[in-house]
């Protein structure tokens, strides 16, 4: 087809292998989304007929201090929860590169992962459990001082995101593992020909080249805990004291418990757009698009 | 070996420990008799291991036994759901892989017009909360009439998923450019190249993907929960819901539920192992000079 | 039809440009070699004929085609990437196979032209392996084979040679040439080798930075560079130059030349020539003789360095402030130190005015 | 014609299944499809099935969700009904059908009730010295505890063995706590707190439905503060310390040897206490009566019920004799029908579980549960303000001020 | 003190044995070339030396240091990868000063250091590019860089200017003889180039197939090569081989040698040969004049292939059933299917037995 210009033949072939995603990304993402959007400009109970209520719910929501304590709560959780996350994927995965090869290793690395988050907050609960809890009578046994840990106000997020981390951990290595590999192997044998250690080789070339995963994984795993929901509402239920009542908790509250679809759909647009601002950052810093490699 | 590498060492196993611990917890605990349960709870090891939470799972109990024995007295057809499991999560990680793939590729390497919004897009699809789409998505089910059968379930899934397009297209802009353009030359048009060569260049990353979405299909609740209400369309996770909270206040079979956790894992962990070698057996980019 | 013509080419990468405005026609049939130093363009004119890179301006016409807007696939080129650009996870066999794959050729056809292919490459033993098990020489042959075996109407070669022994090397080389003659492919071919490019070549394109210098046949550009540039980069070891006066300018363009105290009479234009002016003489190293020479010029040296090579020794020497490289034939003991006296031809003499353009036209030899 | 209906307790399944069985036997012409899901997702099914009309046709109602059903229009006024059929609302025990009404509208058939008691583990007590008469009849008051706290004094037992009455009592060192209060219990406080509270003289509502609310009652407050004093002096574990387990597996672990629980608990202890145990009635408050949270559910059908007429018959035989009491011979709860209940206790005896404090105490003061429209908001509310009592970030009185005047704009 | 010893050492891939056995012991401060044909496992042996790849079966010392079990890093070795293996992310001027960064060298040194590398280089202008921003000869120069940066105790280069022009090569390789000059370091260097081999060495290592054929100067390797592979592969064009018989044994070791109806005796070693035994007759292709030799053998050829080089000719010959190349200097109009009459002096000679290894020995021109 000469007459179309290479611009235009590259679309029609980009269409044709984004088209069933596409569709998916339509039906099931866009449309909601789109729908929610228009729900947040209104008052819906879920159960009778929404009436436009203009920009009230996101009024309300300024005004709302749950809101903003859940803001803050899910920024504080976000900030536990993933610089250890991905700092100890990154270590686990390396040293899954570069110091054994052995498959149990990368399955035990995983099998947290395997089971839901549901179940992994419910075994954490009972391990966690302050008197019957077998984590404490550990702590006991080293001569420590035993903790409340979920029961605890100051302590509850924090376990939370112990939990997350023990869970995600293995996931974040995984997907760090799979980056390495597009890392040649002839410039680590480069560099320790330079005399360049183990550490340095990890600073200066490892990091640099994965770095496209690195977003990848910053992105998912920052907004991912954003998001987070499961563990908080077998854990803790947003106790005690709230002081785990992240955002998606009482975004979720608002909308099941008290049928205000509305006002949480209002919040949802407003994470969602915090959560893409940030994404849109990140991507931009870390030149997301751009491989080292090429 | 140098002191590095030794620390690296010890690190990795307090690591492994550290992950592995509760595992051990909850595979005790699937042996241990009820009313054992809170008495053993600080124990490494059963005190009368038992393999009635195994029974009940596979429904070799009577209602009243089971309930005798801590348990509920759902019924549950394990092979059943064990098989909707399998076809659930078989279909979603083919189809959603492979279409995840495509898209990713395109916005890797094909430079269409709106490639970059629709990739944004695309990623921002991950940051729309569920409580947004359930309740939508659950309608158009209803609308198409698809309640109730396996194509509702997979639905959602199989088509994209925001996470797989990103994480994918990551991998396929590593990809060495100058073995795409040697295959251009060869005369692959894009489907090709994607097919005969980004795509075995990406083994790694496609079976990550792959295993990882295995893995949360597989555990998948809500939805398929919702969509199949029909006993012969459960799931394995919507069959053991049982063994979760019956009441508001009470707590669950705790022996059944991780019995139950054991049993709906073993799956996935023979997966693991199957898959990973594959996931780190990947082609070393060595083409080139 | 494959003659190919670039018309006022330019090439940027961001800002940088590398390309400037390169015309250039090529015959279809014809054995084209791009020489220039590194770094001067030549892979980026592959590439951007083959399609792999956009031109920023002009136009590209194979076949007289306008390409500018053809994908690389459909421009009928096979090329021989100076990076190889093999196929990591496909074998040496796939690798080949691939291209006449795509191609819809029968299973036989790619069969045989395989096994011929690999024959003449001398991979036959290696038609299993994976490109990470191969040795560069042998990864090398593989890139050569994936683009012989496709047999299109345009070869690019960039480099293609490189890797390879002095024995395999003349070998290909050979298997280069008849291939061209049964073919009768375009061939545009890069190498740094001079035997490589004076041998195979129909025409010669001399690049440096981005412009061509000269196009010629090899003889032509042996005999009669245009410019010091080419003069210095067609042949190896390179021409020596050395600094010279206009001591007299007679009629009939006969123009006399003084270095190291003698005259000689050149016939040239002298249009643009004034007395006293400063040119540049220009001996090529296979040109000097350890004897005086009746008509021409001579001197002596000092050797710096003398290489021996066997059959010849190169003597890196200076005259005067001047480097000499001069190269002797059959065995000898020279060594660092020795004086010699050496002397040239008058006709082996090239001569540059000050903006180093040449003054001499010969006529080349021809049976 | 296909009915579905839904339940979360799988207790009751077996028996709800053989009614279904018995029921198809009489409507040959009706099949009852039961699906029990889990507390948290059955409520989130019902909430998608309502939005999406693929709700079940009949489903077990709770007090705490209905309102807002009844609000939207979810639920199928039975009055009708009942009227056509001429049913006699008599035969429940007293105040279940009530709750289920508004405004001469009626939305649910009584199934079961439920009410609280005591759980003692009756080898520490023996070990104590206390006698199963003195449980039986304790007194409390938010002073000094009556004698509920000498007893749970006595219970109470240090890593070295001291019991609270001694001094050489450890308070921080606790092996075994005498009592052990649940958790804060939202806007109810049905196992945790309302019970001693209404002994108290505590009452929530001015009525059901009604919009004035009495959390900032100093009743409550000093209740409250009484319950967070059990846990300062050591006889109760903290409220941070209780949250991930709960007080149920305490008392299986023997680390509780007194807690309040509901009759829905009785065969779960059953089959998970190892020690020997008893049920044994709440304590008389100061006035001079015990008192218990009366509960219980109802099968409702909704609006959007393509097959009503078939569902109401599916109801009704829920409500009537003939199913009730299948369900009182599996003796797993209550059913609501007067005597029922004591021949689900009957069936209890049989197996060896006494279960009579239970009935002792519905016969004794009984309140219903608040009913408020806004109540899911009520109840976060009321949770975080007790959650702060308990764990001592603030008074009582303050806290519950607070709450009030927020509960009060909800239920406007 | 980095002399290298390998004593035995055997490297295998899987299954595939690629080194065989392998002896070599090489002085420190020495110029060490290994030439091979393409996949005779030179690679595989410098990155065996580096510690990049396990040995088999064997010791290598460094310094007279067991080297098994050191690391890479440990070697003190700097090396030239065939496939230059830089650092994508990395600036050419971060590429060269990391491994001096990384050993804590100070700023200012890093920064001569590089500056003066750039400048031998001439890569002064691309110091902030990336790699993939680079020609290959521009990449290539960038691995010679980093490496040479370093100043290790041992170099090794791995065709390190496979990609460059001719001229660049030529001051390349002066350059390279120069830091030798200066540091003093062991290197090994492989090459295709019979010039680079020729001029560089101390000492030339010949592979073949995972073995080492010979291990001498390069004059020894010239002039008395130990069978006709390294007679062949010394030297280029290669030499040429003829049959001939032996055709009398006189006392003496004196051998007569029948060729084309000529006889001419050998002083060689007779023991092992009787009459009638057939022999190979060698000819460098530099060695053979268009003119009858006193002293020697002459016979007619016909050219089937003349290629004209400018200074020299080579002209592919044919003599009875065998190729003949020859090289002839000077300005010809020689071509396809002229018939020239060729002579050959007997010291010019080279002579093998049935199996291919040498019968003489010849003493080495010395001043
Ligand atoms: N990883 C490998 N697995 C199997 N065989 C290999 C591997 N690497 C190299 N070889 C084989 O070992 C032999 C020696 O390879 P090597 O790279 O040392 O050759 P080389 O002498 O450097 O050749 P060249 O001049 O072509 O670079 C070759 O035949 C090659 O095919
Ligand atoms: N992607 C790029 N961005 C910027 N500059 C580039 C890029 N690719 C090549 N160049 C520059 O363009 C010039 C020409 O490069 P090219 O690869 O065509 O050289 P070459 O003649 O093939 O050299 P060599 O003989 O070394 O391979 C070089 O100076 C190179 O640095
Ligand atoms: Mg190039
Ligand atoms: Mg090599």
């Amino acid at each position: 087809m000469p007459f179309m210009s290479r611009k235009m033949k590259n679309s029609l072939f980009g269409y044709l292998f984004i088209f069933p995603a596409l569709i998916g990304f339509l039906l099931f993402y866009a449309w909601p989304a789109g729908r929610a959007v228009g729900i947040s400009f209104t008052d819906w109970n879920l159960l009778s007929e929404p009436y436009y209520v203009g920009l009230d719910n996101y009024v309300d929501m300024l005004e709302d201090d749950q809101f903003w304590n859940g803001l803050k709560l899910s920024a504080y959780y976000v900030l536990l929860n993933i610089p250890l996350q991905v700092m100890l994927g990154l270590f686990l995965a390396v040293a899954m590169d570069r110091l054994t090869k052995s498959l149990f290793v990368k399955a035990a690395i995983l099998l947290p992962y395997l089971l839901s988050n549901v179940l992994v907050a419910l075994v954490w609960l009972w391990m966690l459990d302050p008197i019957l809890g077998i984590v404490n009578s550990l702590v006991s046994f080293f001569g420590l001082t035993p903790q409340a840990y979920l029961g605890d106000p100051d302590q509850a997020l924090v376990s939370v995101a112990a939990i997350n981390i023990w869970r995600h951990m293995g996931l974040c290595a995984m997907l760090f593992l799979a980056g390495l590999q597009t890392i040649p192997k002839y410039l680590y044998e480069s560099a320790s020909l330079e005399g360049v250690t183990e550490f340095q080789m990890f600073r200066k070339i490892t990091l640099p080249l994965l770095r496209p995963v690195m977003v990848f994984v910053l992105v998912t795993s920052v907004t991912g805990s954003f998001q987070i929901f499961d563990t908080i509402a077998v854990t803790t239920a947003g106790g005690p004291l709230d002081s785990t009542r992240v955002i998606v908790y009482y975004i979720v509250q608002n909308a099941f418990s008290f049928y205000k679809m509305g006002y949480a759909s209002a919040m949802s647009v407003t994470l969602c757009m915090i959560m893409l601002a940030y994404t849109l950052l990140q991507m931009h810093i870390m030149r997301a698009s751009e491989s080292d490699l090429n | 070996m140098t002191p590095a590498r030794c620390v690296a060492w010890l690190v990795l196993i307090t690591m492994l420990v550290v992950t592995l611990f509760p595992l051990l917890f909850v595979a005790k605990t699937s042996f241990v008799p009820a009313g054992e349960l809170y008495t053993t709870s600080t124990q490494l090891l059963p005190d009368n291991p038992t393999l009635s939470n195994y029974k009940k799972i596979f429904g070799l109990l009577s209602t009243e036994e089971s309930i005798a024995a801590g348990g509920s007295g759902a019924n549950i057809n394990i092979t059943t759901s064990m098989i909707n499991s399998v076809i659930f999560t078989g279909i979603i990680v083919i189809v959603q892989t492979f279409n995840c793939a495509l898209a990713a590729y395109a916005f890797a390497r094909i430079p269409f017009y709106g490639s970059k919004l629709l990739f944004g897009a695309f990623v921002a699809s991950m940051m729309i909360p569920s409580v947004v789409t359930l309740i939508p998505n659950f309608v158009l089910m209803r609308d198409l009439g698809l309640l109730n059968s396996m194509l509702g379930m997979v639905a959602p899934f199989f088509l994209m998923h925001g996470f797989a397009v990103f994480f994918l297209r990551q991998f396929f802009i590593s990809l060495p450019k100058d073995i795409e353009e040697a295959a251009q030359l060869d005369g692959a048009n894009s489907f090709m190249i994607f097919f005969k060569i980004a795509l075995p260049l990406s083994w790694a990353p496609l079976m990550t993907v792959a295993t990882l979405t295995t893995i949360n299909m597989w555990n998948e609740f809500l939805w398929p929960f919702l969509i199949a209400t029909d006993d012969s369309m459960k799931t394995l996770p919507v069959a053991l819901q049982s063994f979760k909270s019956q009441t508001p206040q009470g707590q669950p079979d705790w022996g059944g539920l991780m019995a139950a956790t054991v049993v709906a894992t073993i799956p996935t962990i023979i997966m693991l192992f199957f898959f990973g070698r594959r996931i780190v057996e990947s082609v070393q980019f060595t083409g080139g000079k | 039809m494959a003659n190919i013509t670039l018309k006022n080419v330019t090439k940027r990468f961001d800002k940088l440009e590398t390309i400037h405005s390169v015309n250039l026609e090529l015959c279809d049939g014809e054995f084209v070699v791009f020489v220039g130093p590194s770094g001067c363009g030549k892979s980026t004119l592959l590439r951007l004929i083959a399609g792999l890179e956009e031109i920023t301006e002009g136009v590209i016409e194979i076949g007289d085609k306008n390409m500018n807007n053809i994908a690389p696939a459909n421009r009928g080129v096979a090329m021989v990437f100076q990076s190889y650009a093999l196929y990591p996870h496909m074998s040496v066999r796939e690798n080949m196979s691939f291209g006449m794959e795509m191609r819809g050729e029968s299973k036989e056809n790619i069969h045989t032209r395989i096994t011929k292919a690999s024959h003449i490459l001398q991979l036959d033993e290696l038609l299993d392996r994976k490109p990470r098990q191969l040795s560069g020489g042998q990864r090398q042959r593989v890139a050569i084979g994936r683009a012989i075996v496709r047999e299109p109407d345009v070869f690019l070669f960039d480099e293609p040679l490189s890797n390879l022994d002095a024995e395999l090397r003349v070998d290909m080389r050979i298997q280069i040439a008849q291939l061209h003659k049964k073919l009768k492919a375009t061939m545009i071919y890069v190498t740094h080798d001079q035997v490589e490019a004076m041998t195979l070549a129909d025409k010669i394109v001399v690049l440096r930075a981005g412009h061509i210098e000269q196009v010629g046949s090899p003889m032509e550009l042996y005999h009669n560079p245009n410019n010091m540039f080419v003069a210095g980069f067609i042949g190896s070891p390179k021409m020596n130059f050395l600094p010279a006066l206009i001591s007299d300018i007679e009629a009939d363009n006969s123009v006399i030349v003084a270095f190291n105290g003698q005259k000689i009479l050149f016939k040239i234009q002298s249009d643009k020539l004034s007395i006293g002016d400063p040119v540049t003489l220009g001996f090529r190293p296979e040109h000097i003789h350890l004897a005086k020479q009746e008509d021409g010029f001579h001197f002596d040296i000092t050797v710096d360095v003398a290489e021996h090579l066997g059959g010849i020794s190169y003597l890196y020497s200076r005259f005067e402030n001047n480097n000499m490289t001069i190269e002797v034939s059959g065995e000898n003991v020279l060594t660092s130190g020795d004086v010699l006296s050496v002397g040239i031809k008058q006709s082996d003499c090239y001569l540059f005015d000050q903006a180093g353009k040449t003054l001499i036209e010969r006529v080349l030899p021809n049976r | 014609v296909e009915i579905k209906y839904v339940l979360w307790d799988s207790n009751q399944l077996p028996a709800y299944q053989q009614c279904a069985t018995d029921f198809s036997a009489k409507h040959p012409n009706i099949s009852v499809k039961i699906t029990q899901s889990g507390w948290d997702d059955y409520w989130t099914a019902l909430s998608t099935g309502f939005v999406s009309g693929t709700a079940p046709d009949v489903f077990t109602d709770h007090l705490a969700k209905y309102p807002e059903f009844v609000k939207n229009n979810q639920l199928v006024d039975l009055s009708s009904y009942i009227e056509r059929d001429k049913l006699d609302p008599s035969i429940y025990t007293d105040g279940l059908y009530e709750v289920w009404g508004k405004d001469g509208k009626q939305f649910g058939l009584p199934k079961d009730w439920d009410t609280i008691a005591m759980i003692v583990n009756m080898d520490m007590a023996e070990k104590a010295g206390v006698t199963l008469d003195e449980l039986n009849f304790m007194t409390w008051n938010p002073q000094d505890g009556g004698s509920f706290e000498q007893i749970v004094r006595k219970l109470t037992l240090d890593k070295n063995g001291n019991n609270a009455t001694s001094d050489k009592f450890d308070p921080n060192n606790v092996a075994v706590y005498g009592y052990q209060n649940p958790g804060a219990g939202g806007m109810l406080g049905q196992t945790e707190w309302s019970h001693f509270a209404a002994s108290n003289g505590f009452k929530f509502q001015d009525k059901p439905w009604g919009s004035q609310f009495y959390y900032d009652d100093k009743s409550l407050a000093d209740t409250l503060d009484y319950i967070t004093g059990l846990a300062k002096q050591g006889l109760s574990a903290d409220f941070k310390n209780t949250q991930s387990l709960g007080s149920d597996s305490m008392f299986i672990a023997g680390k509780a040897a007194i807690i309040p629980q509901g009759s829905w608990m009785i065969t779960y202890f059953d089959n998970n206490v190892k020690s020997k145990y008893h049920w044994v009635p709440l304590p008389k408050g100061p006035s001079g009566k015990r008192a218990t949270m009366f509960n219980g559910l109802a099968d409702s059908i909704w609006s959007g019920s393509q097959h009503k007429e078939e569902a109401w018959q599916w109801v009704k035989y829920l409500g009537s004799a003939d199913c009730q009491s299948v369900v009182a011979s599996k003796g797993v709860v209550f059913p609501a029908i007067k005597g029922m209940a004591e021949k689900a206790v009957g069936a209890q005896m049989q197996r060896n579980i006494d279960s009579s404090a239970f009935l002792t105490m519905s016969q004794s003061e009984t309140y219903l549960p608040p009913i408020a429209k806004n109540g899911a908001r009520i109840d976060s509310t009321m949770e975080s303000a007790i959650q702060s009592i308990l764990l001592g970030k603030e008074s009582a009185q303050e806290a519950l001020s607070d709450a009030n005047k927020k509960v009060l704009r909800y239920s406007k």
